[in-house]
């Protein structure tokens, strides 16, 4: 099966292939490392940038503007936020100029904590980017859903920003991509770059299917009747265990893969906050104007006759960093038992 | 006629030199323009060059007026930089897709629209922000032009900002193939930030140089703070230099010269498909903006004056004939400022429009 | 009456005489011209930098590491966003290096709409400042709390980012600065610089009184026992005045200017929306994942049981700009019936 | 003795030429080391760069076990430019405040600190994220130093924005008076950034020139991208000269020709007030970091191993003398890392501590 690495991989050959991507480009993208976390191992279009990640922005806007397809990689979220001028930019382009201009083009990140990368690989950037129009803002947290939101991002004809769970990177999932090999270990072997010299390597493409996973959509990830739990990227795993240790204490939580951010499938998320009156939201960004507080507010807005509690948000502690030491981490990012916790006591309140 | 143009230099032997740049001046005075016995063009040319000189400078002035008399918030525009902007605009190939030049201006360019054959009508909707302004359809600022038709990309008000962008349209040109190049243009200020620098570096990576003629109009301001205050660079092209790019200044306030000099920077930035730096010193004759009263200063070369000075030296036009023109456009622009101040703004609910392609404008919320 | 603008000169007067403040600076900030909005002109530290933000922000980081106490302005918010990197690294760097650096610096700059500034000078800028942790955010509405709140500003030890609501540069306090001239025109005579030639000119200062207003502290500006509203910067006072207005219908709002956005006087939130039982939140930044609702998830989280009506947000309507035709900017930011409109259908509300 | 090798040249002919740099060499060649038949510097000064040399790389190789063996989660750091970075740190005024020297550094510069005299268990705590870790109390990755007390400031994982924060400890010191100046080092890769070009134009100002010593040491590589495919510029110091900055590109793999030019770099900026660009060309022999593997390379030149044969062949140490040493700081480095690894991480709480300075660390929120 394979991992999200492979799935973003998998997901861009098949748009250099068939959806008209040009340009795959970032600081180490292109050979001979294929990226730093090897997403981009093998694809025929990747090409090693400066470093300079305002000029990987800008970069994009102009093949977007002339025609062409670029995926853009920021190689850590951390190191995206000299750009937010630009990010803010290729957001108005097409309302700026009353609709002539639009900008076909997908900026991927890795974001989140989770590998020990301290203060400077750990960043989350779902508040900030939900907080720029314009943009269509997608977290998947399976392989599948990477290759299916990689490619409906190639597709579109807006800007996408493709955040990347990297605690999730190497993480299998357990449905396959149409078109990889069922047998495990047949993928790498295809399309995993060798160690050492790979001056003479050329990948071997399985043959896959397109599979859209239209940006948008949440995806129910467990059903149950008590109490709501939205969540996306590396805390969405840990929100399924949670629910799953939860079922043996009597708490029948429903799980939610938001997987878009923006737009958001409010209407999952209403259908399922009236049917259960309760609703934790869970994300790993510093927890003051995060994007979780949108969601409890759009709740409030809608459904506040209807709660059985109070609305909750799991996040991370506002604070400057996380830090590299395991307990340091551990305190600042949302963790298995917090999650645990936070959704016991909401399905426990009674109003 | 526009696209004639392009081939309309006298037959001149090669090594003819022409007008030579001035070198920049010091802060304060202003650049003077280059004095040749002879004019190296042939007088089609420099009429259309003096009448679309004269068109831009009364748009101009007419939307000073509009802003003057309230039908308008705020003026920003290039009066003082008709001479190199006509002759960049007559030298554009213009049109829509990479086998064209795609165009990333800053606010001074209403000279180089008009060279490009633009109405003036639009320029004047914009200034009134009403719903029919084609560029942002009363949503921006004046002089912030985009036309998706003439690869125009949106003026943004961000200073610099196009310098990142423009490598990215250059690049597409590059693989495209053909004589289409990029065209990025701003001022001397903002070429302290970083994304001048960025232009520089990715225009020039080797074995993937990039046809973008770079451009800085220098007038030594940026709103009211000296160049000579905040900058030790002299000369701005002389910040290509480290990256092996061909850089050159120009006086920008001769409109022979800038054309000859631009006719050469086209020309090799559409063979080679290199990055070319032009830095062309102009005048800022009506301050910086709106905010600074858009008044005409008398201390800075008009490049007009000195034009109509030359032509009438060399028995190209006379007076009357440029007062004629003058008055011409004058009362050409007041009409269609009337028949603007009558039109319509955009409905509020319009905010929603072109928020995302190919969907429809919608609030995502209830109210 | 000072208004906003001679507010801040007449603080960062003071500060640059008594509290140590060693450079004012940024763009067009020194003579001649004394800043877009004229709130440096006269002042002795004050000198224009190159046109760079980046710039602006590294300089002011570096003379607050070297022991200056630096006020650098970024000419319009909207100008900010290359800089968000060194926001975070000036807000972060106190924590990583473990209680070494700390940096008293402050950032001044010009924000939100009302003054037809179109796409780029009409930007808030509330929402991505409070999701940057290690700076305190202030944002007055008065002339009189501009002058108290710099003050504090200069004084602080840490980053503090000075939010001015343009809208309001020119309007004029109903409470006098200690020390400025009680007669009408007097203080402009005094400190405003002349139309046309500058360089003969030279303020005089009258001798001002030290006031502070804490960094936190927040300002009840009309009580009232049916629903509270929470509001900063140019909405305030359209807040205040449709409390007025309500008044005569028999609704009575209590009006609360935060005047801190970080950190924030929860207490004295609390006790007015226990009391009230009823919240509106107002701010004109861009309503998706926007500062107003953290305000609202906590008080969700701590006063939910107390509630009487769902808290509510009246905020910018999420989209890429503000349009300069006024029909656009008045459908993209709360105005006084929006405002209205909300607290009285709030206030209606039983449980 | 730190500060008295600033003043340890040997009494030279003004006219003596030193060690002459080398033009960088293309991509992929090791820069040569400069070769002259007589060593220019005393013999307890090159005895001195030779022990603190070889005391850097053993500090790296036991930061690089310790993170192959599980005690530290990410290695990144300086082997390849011990030479220019003990020259450097020799150099350095240090102590706190504008009267010293500010060092706005970067994460290879170990031999930078351990030739100002620091105690190398800082390093091996930082790699094993205790709570001791006296930089960032086990908060921030091996190789970020932070020591107010000696004006380091810290050092941050983004590159280049040390660049644009230089000029500001640079303009309190101008103003301060004295001779401390602003240190700021930096990779090749990062001038690509828009921070450099900054850097060059907030320490130029006319009149305002402030004392910057900007440093970028040139590898050719960021991480797997070799320089030559991504940047035009071949010399990174004539990114310098359109400035007006003094700029010069030395050998940093040669520790005699590095003293002696940053001797120079040093005395310049001292005294002249005024910015100047060093440009060092260096190896990087162990990858780009731990991600990379951090292993050694076999194609780049070793400057301990090249300035020992030199000092052998001159008679200024033996290879037993060397291999004593570098036995004995192995062995004590060995022994620092065992207590280290004893130590207490810091708790899970502590994340409250140091967000504002002047107040107690505290949770803002209920829980
Ligand atoms: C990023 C950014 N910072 C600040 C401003 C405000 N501003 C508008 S024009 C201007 C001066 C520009 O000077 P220059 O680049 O020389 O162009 P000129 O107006 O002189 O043609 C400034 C500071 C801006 N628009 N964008
Ligand atoms: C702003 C930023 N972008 C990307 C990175 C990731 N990164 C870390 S080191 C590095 C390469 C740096 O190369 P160079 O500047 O030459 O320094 P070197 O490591 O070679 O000494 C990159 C891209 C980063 N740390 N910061
Ligand atoms: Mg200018
Ligand atoms: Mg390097």
């Amino acid at each position: 099966m394979a991992n999200i690495a492979q799935a973003v991989r998998l997901a861009l050959h098949y748009a250099e292939e068939h959806l008209g991507v040009t340009d795959i480009f970032g600081e180490d993208v292109g050979p001979p490392l294929g990226g730093v976390f090897t997403c981009t191992q093998g694809l025929k279009t990747t090409w090693n940038s400066p470093l300079d990640e305002r000029g990987i922005i800008g970069m994009a806007m102009g093949i977007a503007m002339a025609g062409g397809r670029p995926v853009a990689e920021i190689q850590f979220c951390d190191y995206v936020y000299n750009t937010i001028d630009l990010l803010k930019l290729a957001g108005n382009t097409y309302w700026s100029s009353n609709g002539q201009w639009n900008l076909p083009m997908v900026v991927m990140t890795p974001v989140g904590s989770g590998i020990r990368g301290s203060i400077y690989h750990s960043h989350s950037f779902d508040a900030t980017a939900t907080h720029i129009p314009g943009w269509k803002i997608v977290m998947p947290s399976t392989p599948l859903d990477t290759y299916g939101l990689l490619l409906a991002a190639c597709r579109e004809t807006n800007p996408v920003m493709f955040l990347i769970p990297k605690a999730l990177m190497r993480v299998k999932g357990d449905e396959l991509i149409p078109g990889e090999p069922v047998e495990d270990k047949a993928l790498s072997k295809l399309i995993d770059a060798p160690l050492g010299d790979r001056s003479k390597w050329v990948p071997q493409w399985p043959t896959l299917d397109e599979v859209i996973i239209p940006i948008g959509k949440a995806k129910t990830v467990r059903t149950g009747s008590q109490v709501t739990v939205v969540s996306y990227g590396r805390t969405l795993p840990m929100c399924a265990k949670a629910a799953e240790a939860l079922a043996a204490e009597g708490v029948d939580a429903e799980v939610i893969d938001l997987r878009s951010l923006w737009p958001y499938d409010w209407d999952a998320l209403k259908a399922s906050i009236e049917k259960t009156g309760r609703v934790v939201f869970v994300n790993e960004d510093t927890e003051v104007t995060n994007f979780g507080e949108h969601l409890m507010r759009r709740t409030t807005d809608e459904l506040f006759y209807k709660l059985l509690a109070p609305p909750k948000l799991v996040a991370g502690k506002f604070v400057p960093g996380i830090g590299l030491a395991d307990p340091l981490e551990a305190a600042s990012v949302p963790q298995q038992h917090d999650i645990e916790a936070a959704i016991r006591s909401t399905a426990a309140m009674a109003p | 006629m526009v696209r004639d143009a392009r081939k309309m230099t006298r037959a001149a032997k090669p090594d003819e030199s022409p007008a030579k740049p001035s070198r920049p001046e010091q802060q304060r005075f202003p650049p003077m323009i280059s004095q040749s016995n002879e004019l190296p063009l042939e007088a089609p040319l420099l009429l259309q060059l003096h009448d679309l000189m004269v068109k831009a400078r009364c748009l101009e002035e007419r939307l000073i007026a509009m802003y003057k008399s309230g039908h308008g918030y705020f003026w920003i525009g290039g009066p003082g930089e008709e001479a190199f902007n006509v002759a960049l605009g007559l030298l554009i190939k213009k049109g829509q897709g990479p086998a064209f030049d795609y165009l990333h201006f800053h606010y001074r360019q209403s000279a180089t629209l008009l060279a490009m054959g633009e109405d003036p009508m639009g320029a004047i909707r914009q200034m009134k922000n009403v719903a029919a302004d084609p560029y942002s359809g009363g949503r921006n600022f004046a002089g912030h032009f985009a036309k998706k038709e003439w690869n125009l990309v949106p003026v943004s008000s961000p200073i610099e900002v196009q310098y990142a962008m423009a490598p990215g349209t250059a690049l597409v040109q590059k693989r495209h193939g053909g004589d289409g190049i990029t065209i990025v243009t701003g001022g001397d200020a903002g070429t302290a930030e970083g994304d001048f620098a960025t232009c520089l570096t990715w225009s020039s990576r080797p074995g993937q140089e990039l046809p973008v003629l770079i451009i800085v109009t220098n007038n030594r301001w940026g709103i009211s703070t000296p160049a000579g205050q905040v900058q030790a660079v002299e000369k701005v092209s002389d910040r290509g230099v480290a990256f092996g790019i061909k850089s050159k200044t120009i006086d920008g306030n001769d409109p022979i010269g800038a054309w000859l000099e631009l006719k050469e920077a086209f020309e090799y930035v559409r063979t080679e498909r290199k990055p070319y730096l032009v830095e062309a010193n102009v005048s800022r004759l009506f301050g910086h903006s709106s905010a600074s009263g858009a008044n005409y200063v008398t201390n800075e070369a008009d490049c007009i004056t000195r034009f109509e000075e030359r032509l009438e030296q060399h028995g190209v036009l006379t007076r009357a004939q440029a007062n004629a023109l003058r008055e011409k456009y004058a009362t050409e622009f007041a009409d269609l400022a009337r028949i603007a101040k009558e039109e319509a703004f955009p409905d509020g609910q319009t905010i929603w429009d072109h928020v995302f392609h190919g969907e429809p404008g919608r609030d995502p919320f209830p109210r």
